[in-house]
């Protein structure tokens, strides 16, 4: 095996030095019958060029990877400069482990504190962890904090929050006692639905709310966290499209208290799903009580700036059971790729790639509504994405459009919504040029005509 | 140069390193200027519209992202590698983090998770056109179920301790279908060993156990006594096991242990991070073992990144599998699809399918490996660190006998009387030009120090590692103090991390005005 | 810091770098061990002969390939990684080469020469299956057309040198047909300054011309006296001159230069290594140039790697054009073919077409920049150098008083005094957190230090060179000591050249019998 | 420019320090009349998105890259491991300029001396350079050495040696006062003619051959060198097939002075020609002959190892026109990707893949040999190169086959031979499976029935 250094011959030789005669014997402290007498019955092995050929025909069905496409809801298709995946292929990076010895991991650290500092500024809030897994489970963690802050059982949800998301909180939350509330989006704005939020009460840990959201349409935030603050909740905010954080009001500025996002529109690959990595930043005053890990500032004796792990004691390999939260591997190197992604695009590559974003979904808006049977539910301002109401059942129209004409026009919500079968959720990022979004425009006519 | 790039004198020849100049590098922050760019972006090709009308002022930014970096390309290029080489890493050299399992991450496997037909595959693109994913999704889970020799595998958990949540609510939800919910909820105890990673009780806390811990004999196994008490009471969900345990010795009782619980009512989790030492030999569905993740970044040597991604598959027996986590990914004859109707099911624990490309990389590791090449690196890995056990004895504390498996544990017992601890002896490993191994961990050993070599070290570093430890050793009763004063050849010395974490500096703050947006 | 890594107390502290650990490697021959594979093959899948049937014995090797290296994969991955951090390279900060021009090398660049498409491409695959990359070839000819001003452009040459040897070929072939063999027989004297690089007189020399020297006046440009009275004689079949010259000065009476050379019946080769002075700027053509290389791996940043590939593009008059080495890749309407045809053709001066990787790159820096991009790089690169000319004045000499291009040549003239040299001046900088800038060249200057920062550095970085430079400055007469000795911070220190030229050893043998195959 | 780090604003503050009020004075001393008064006429700047999408767009156009194919002479395709392409971009390797400062430049020392090591052990010879541009360059030079080396001026060449090669060795030597003079093949062997050895005599520097030769035959380097010694003369070996070397007698244990080769087949991508490395390796009583940079072994005061570039009074920069050659700049880079593909191959690896080259190119002989109306017109023992003759004419045949049968079937020789249409060479490497071979020959088959 080519990736094992030492040689059968070696390996006799070790054996000898330890005293056995076979590497059998390594293994004699399992009882004889539950050791496998034969080989696995997993594949035999291959050389590189035929793993390269197999694993090139699996993408080759990913048909869906070659196509113009109007996905967004959670994952976002932006363009990533070629520096971030270089730079995060320096083996001094993605072959170190978690930096637990500061002196050797400088680098890695450095980087996370400036990752840190990059979600405290986009969101306005005062202190970020290193990540989590993704913005759902960030989202779960953040009910989680809620919680414990408060010390009250109910977490008021808006519907407007990405399904799959509140899925995991619930997920998260079953066996807590939190007792999860829903509701409802106002079927005009298309806004978390204000006389819903009688259901804030002074036994609210928090009220829940995703900007944009699921349907692409802005919250006012400030307006929810007044509602919320004065029940003595908190404001979760948590963003699946982090984009749009560089043209809206930052969540900390709207008076959020927890603010949770997906960061894979950082430069991260959508890679079916996964590996993404969640933002999670809060107040000053809360940092004791966030879950995961940060990285602080210290000084050596000889009073040189270095940065460390800090403020352990949260978590799990100190507190056990007690911890903040259960999670050690987090998403350090998407953490690392995003952190490139923003300095990379800076300050005026952050505005304008919301800009363009803004302005082509408006484009794609405007030019669909125009259709013939085709109209906007919403009213509410949105950044890159809306909902679109077909005059046919969406998602056979959109699998038509994959068939016929080579689109891949965005998401049927009846994906997630049994009752909305004509609306369908499309996203239009900088990726996309006016003639793919023309050809869309054309492809939904020329289907319902 | 030892004399370079010792505080001291040196008392042995250091070979595995050397002093050699290295970038200084500023936060990007400080490196900052107004003005610099990095970026450009293809020009607009709509018609625009008036911002006002899109989106009204009032839900836009006014802090014009200030503070947010401008550099240039070249900036950043430059900024990132310089940090870089602060690092240490498995490409640089062995890594004998215990029960981090660093070993080799090869390239083939970082070149095939970046193929475009999967990096650039949008998550809810329709099944129909994401057939080459699930293929890969579902040969995974057959390869894992193989390997585990468990009939259920979820891949959907991100890392190790979340694979530990799903896996501890599955036996939740099994407990509550098969007692019904008012018996179920007197079985809210969940066994982990005192040796445990912090981890499972972290876990079984999020899934609403609570936490009784079971005592390890004197020679490094679960108390099968106190296991036997511990199960008396008739509240006993499950217990949470490492095999190997965290003392890198295999649980030579499992089968028994594994009946106790059973017997008690509960069931058995198997913490599967030291997987790495049994990989094509001994299967923990063979064993006893209801449910079980693994975590691809360690035994599937998917990279470990500087603290992440992972992937913690979730694999459990037949009985369990309704539990597992929506949507699953099946085979109907030829096609694949997500099935969504479990009702059974805990429910999602992530959105999407979990870490993708870290399965890709995984199912790569399996294939180029091939079924005998999983077994040679089982038995590389445990002889390699068969191997430093037998080198180390005579210089430090071995305080269990049994031969161990992957990783083995010692202590600063001999070195701590001339007031050497681990923490010294890890530093000054540093100036060899080692990583150091894990330290005080597991806990319950004092002063422990947790040496994990992996298979992917050949033998002429093994040796000098050993000779590294056996200096080091010689150092702490002749030169304590240039141990205690270690790391001496690095950029920094020790930082003072409890001035670090009193007043805690979390992010950088412009020197003038610290002005959030 | 400053202490430990200098020999002794620094009078300045050092702000760019540190010391820091660093792994050590030996030679791959001596991490061999018997045994031990790192590739894998498919089978093999025809049915095999017998290979004495193939191949007789006494065609084949007896050595069994003794002597080459066995190792595995990760032993590959740990060698390079180790050694490759004992270089300093662009990406890790300023690399003030003069006339090297160590400009930032784009990734972009690297992932389009990668693009299978052209990766993969058989260079003598035919035209019609070729079409795209002979479209490349063409619009980087065109747009090296543009960029010099001259009309026949062939990118054959590997690298400047060969571009040399190809431009000084072209003349003497079009003096040949122009004069006749007989005439032309007797211009064999190729011009060429004093201050040259000296691959010019090499490159003349090939091409069986004689070189004869033209002295530089004592303020850095071409002795028009002397060229007169060298072009006086009917001999003279050219002249060849570097623009800016390498003493970074722009060569004001370029055009004079080549009218005294025309009148004389010669034709006016331009070294064009500096071209990176003048792209948007001023165009070659425009001056009266007959003919000039480019060096692809210095204005057009395609990378250096350590010592090549290159790529040397030569650019000529309408009328050298058919001279230019075949095959000729040329358009006819819309397709791309490659043109044998070229009876006055010098013939081909390298397999294939050139380094077609390398002009992947370029194309991609043209087309990145733009036009306004490609002046903006210059005035950048051109600002950085007259910045450290100005900063640096005060404490150093500065042979030339005329305004600099984008490099400037300092001496050691002060510093000697003490005893201090530019070879020390050099090694000190290392400590400093820098590459050297190019020394002892060109050769009329004595102690020559030629600093060429690029548009690649930012100011604070430039600043930090200042500084450095006038730190050791200050050390020459205040601590002559560390400067002779330096460098202080590196894992070797100066090595002995004298002693291993003496005795050359330019290969690893084997300890024991040092056998060849 | 996003490669350029100073701002505007920067640049504007630089140039009032030294002194200047705009950028347009920093060219002050270039004559008015030469500078340019508008941008030139290249096109404007594009985005790194732009920029991918047209160089993919031209790369789609090159069809060859796409298919099976069993063109070599000159240019092989062999699977590269993926570390190698991976190692040498790394930073430190591909952003390093040629060695000048060895105590900052010790990773590519040391890399090339390893890289002297490799080809001095695999040639059988003592002293290997650093790189030359190419084979052709290489044995260009080699041709000029032997003329430095023995004073004398005429120079015998087979005609089986690379035809492009023989091109620039005309080059090369047109001004040099050589003679060249060709060798013919035998016509029923493929190797060079024993009888036209005839040609050497007492003025001849040098014999060149070409083993393997372009025609796939294996030469009797042993023989020729014998003869050519006879006359004082050098022998000059060419091999275009290193990977020939893994199976071959190493052309120093035949009597060979001077060994050039093309050392692409070392994990080299064919990239339509270039960038490729020149091999060169001698005696070590010819060392300081030997054009281009040497590396050597070298200590500092506390005797540590290092390598330095050594004996450089030979070069062009010290020795001016009296230098062994004009080369600078070499082929560094490429030079490590070898090094790195011989290293990972090893031993083994590289016996493997020129067993299987051989194994392969048999098998591909011995069926299109049994095609009705084709024949392999030479009876020496070949390596995986063949000379096939169709009944028809070779280039229409080729064609037709890659038009209709998407195989790019081999080499006319008549692109380089007028007088041999009917002749194709066939290469087969270790990348072309059995299915492919297969299918060339079903395709041949087809297309003349
Ligand atoms: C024994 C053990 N269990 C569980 C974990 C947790 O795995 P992860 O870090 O992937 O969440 C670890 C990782 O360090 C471990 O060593
Ligand atoms: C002025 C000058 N001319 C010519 C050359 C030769 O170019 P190359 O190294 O590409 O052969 C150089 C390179 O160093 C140079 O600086």
């Amino acid at each position: 095996m080519r990736y094992i250094p030492n040689s059968p011959e070696e390996r006799a030789e070790m054996l000898r030095t330890v005293g056995l005669e076979s590497a059998d014997q390594l293994f004699d402290s399992i009882p004889a019958e539950m050791r496998l007498r034969e080989h696995l019955k997993t594949p035999a092995a291959i050389s590189e060029m035929e793993l390269l050929a197999g694993f090139e025909s699996m993408a080759e069905r990913n048909v869906a990877a070659r196509r113009p496409s109007f996905l967004g809801a959670g994952a976002y298709s932006h363009y990533s400069p070629t520096v971030v995946d270089y730079l995060i292929q320096r083996s001094e990076f993605f072959t170190a482990y978690t930096p637990y010895q500061p002196e050797i991991s400088q680098g890695t650290l450095q980087a996370i504190f400036e990752f840190q500092t990059l979600v405290c500024q986009l969101t306005g809030m005062d202190v970020a962890n290193a990540s989590m897994y993704d913005g759902s489970t960030a989202l779960a963690e953040a009910v989680l904090m809620a919680e414990r802050i408060t010390r009250r059982k109910k977490v008021v949800t808006s519907t407007a929050v990405h399904p799959e998301y509140l899925d995991v909180v619930d997920t998260y939350v079953q066996h807590y006692g939190i007792e999860l509330q829903r509701l409802d989006v106002d079927s005009a704005t298309g806004q978390t639905s204000t006389e819903a939020l009688a259901a804030l009460d002074d036994k609210t840990a928090a009220l829940v709310v995703q900007s944009p959201n699921f349907f692409g349409c802005i919250e006012d935030v400030k307006a929810l966290a007044e509602q919320a603050h004065a029940k003595g909740a908190l404001l979760i905010v948590a963003i699946t499209e982090s984009i749009s954080l560089g043209l809206l009001g930052s969540p900390g500025s709207n008076d959020a208290d927890i603010v949770v996002a997906e960061g894979q529109s950082f430069g991260v690959p959508l890679s079916f799903g996964g590996p993404y990595l969640g933002l999670f930043a809060t107040r000053d005053k809360y940092a004791r009580q966030i879950p995961g890990r940060l990285v602080g500032e210290a000084y050596d004796k000889q009073g040189r700036r270095g940065f460390v792990l800090t403020l352990a004691t949260r978590e799990q390999h100190i507190r056990r059971e007690k911890a903040t939260s259960n999670i050690c591997t987090n998403e350090g190197l998407i953490a690392l790729a995003a952190t490139i992604y923003m300095e990379t695009m800076g300050r005026r590559g952050l505005q304008e790639v919301a800009h363009q974003c803004v302005q082509k979904a408006a484009y794609a808006a405007r030019r669909i509504n125009e259709l013939e049977g085709f109209s906007l539910p919403y009213t509410a301002p949105r950044f890159n994405e809306f909902v679109v109401r077909a005059p046919v059942e969406a998602a056979s129209l959109l699998k038509r459009l994959a068939a016929e004409k080579k689109i891949t026009g965005g998401l049927a919500l009846s994906r997630h919504y049994a009752d909305r079968p004509n609306d369908f959720l499309v996203c239009v990022t900088e990726t996309n040029p006016r003639a793919e979004i023309d050809a869309l425009v054309a492809g939904l006519r020329d289907l319902t005509k | 140069m030892t004399e370079r790039i010792n505080g001291s004198i040196s008392l042995m020849s250091i070979t595995k390193a050397t002093s050699h100049i290295s970038q200084n590098e500023a936060l990007i922050f400080e490196r900052s200027q107004t003005g610099r760019v990095g970026y450009r972006l293809p020009p607009l090709d709509v018609d625009e519209t008036s911002l006002d009308e899109i989106i009204p002022q009032k839900f836009r930014r006014e802090d014009d992202l200030e503070g947010m970096p401008e550099v240039s390309e070249v900036d950043v290029v430059r900024h990132f590698t310089r940090i870089s080489t602060w690092n240490y890493s498995i490409d640089l050299g062995m890594y004998p983090l215990g029960s981090c399992t660093m070993k080799y991450n090869s390239r083939l496997n970082e070149k095939v998770a970046r193929i475009a037909g999967f990096a650039n595959l949008h998550p809810l693109a329709s099944v129909e056109d994401t057939q080459g994913a699930l293929q890969l999704i579902y040969e995974l889970q057959e390869s894992l179920s193989e390997i585990t020799g468990l009939a259920g595998v979820s891949l959907q958990p991100a890392a190790g301790a979340h694979g530990e949540m799903t896996g501890v609510m599955l036996i939740r939800a099994f407990i509550d279908a098969r007692d019904g919910e008012g018996a179920s909820s007197r079985r809210r105890t969940m066994l982990i060993p005192d040796s445990a990673h912090g981890t499972n009780p972290a876990s079984a806390n999020l899934s609403g156990f609570t936490v009784r811990t079971i005592r390890s004999t004197s020679d490094g196994f679960t108390d099968l006594e106190h296991l036997r008490e511990l199960c008396a009471h008739g509240d006993v969900a499950g217990l949470m096991l490492t095999n190997p345990n965290t003392l890198g010795l295999f649980e030579k009782n499992i089968r028994e242990i594994c009946s106790i619980v059973h017997e008690a009512g509960g069931l058995v989790y198997m913490d599967g991070a030291n997987m790495n030492a049994l990989v094509g030999v001994a299967r923990p569905g063979d064993m006893g073992v209801d449910v079980i993740h693994l975590n691809l970044h360690k035994t599937f040597s998917t990279p470990h990144g500087g603290g992440g991604p992972g992937c913690g598959p979730c694999c459990c027996t037949e009985e369990l599998e309704p539990f597992l986590p929506v949507p699953r990914v099946v085979k109907d004859s030829d096609a694949y699809r997500l099935d969504f109707n479990r009702p059974q099911s805990i429910g999602r624990v992530k959105a999407f399918y979990g870490n993708f490309g870290m399965m890709v990389r995984a199912l790569a590791y399996i294939q180029t490996h091939g079924n005998d090449g999983l077994r040679e690196a089982t038995e590389a890995a445990v002889l390699n660190a068969r191997y430093i056990a037998h080198q180390l004895t005579s210089d430090y504390d071995k305080p269990y006998e049994a031969a161990p498996m992957h990783e083995v544990v010692f202590t600063d017992k001999r070195q701590s009387r001339k007031g050497v601890h681990t923490l010294d002896i890890a530093k000054r490993l540093i100036d060899y030009g080692f990583h150091p191994m894990t330290i005080y961990f597991p806990l319950i050993v004092q002063g422990a120090m947790l040496i994990e070599p992996t298979e992917s070290v050949g033998r002429a570093e093994l040796d000098q590692f050993v000779e590294a430890m056996r200096s080091i050793a010689r150092e702490a009763v002749e030169d304590p103090e240039t141990v205690l004063g270690a790391p001496h050849s690095t950029r920094i010395g020790r930082l003072d991390e409890a001035a670090a974490a009193r007043k805690p500096v979390l992010r950088w703050k412009p020197k003038t005005t610290a002005t959030t947006a």
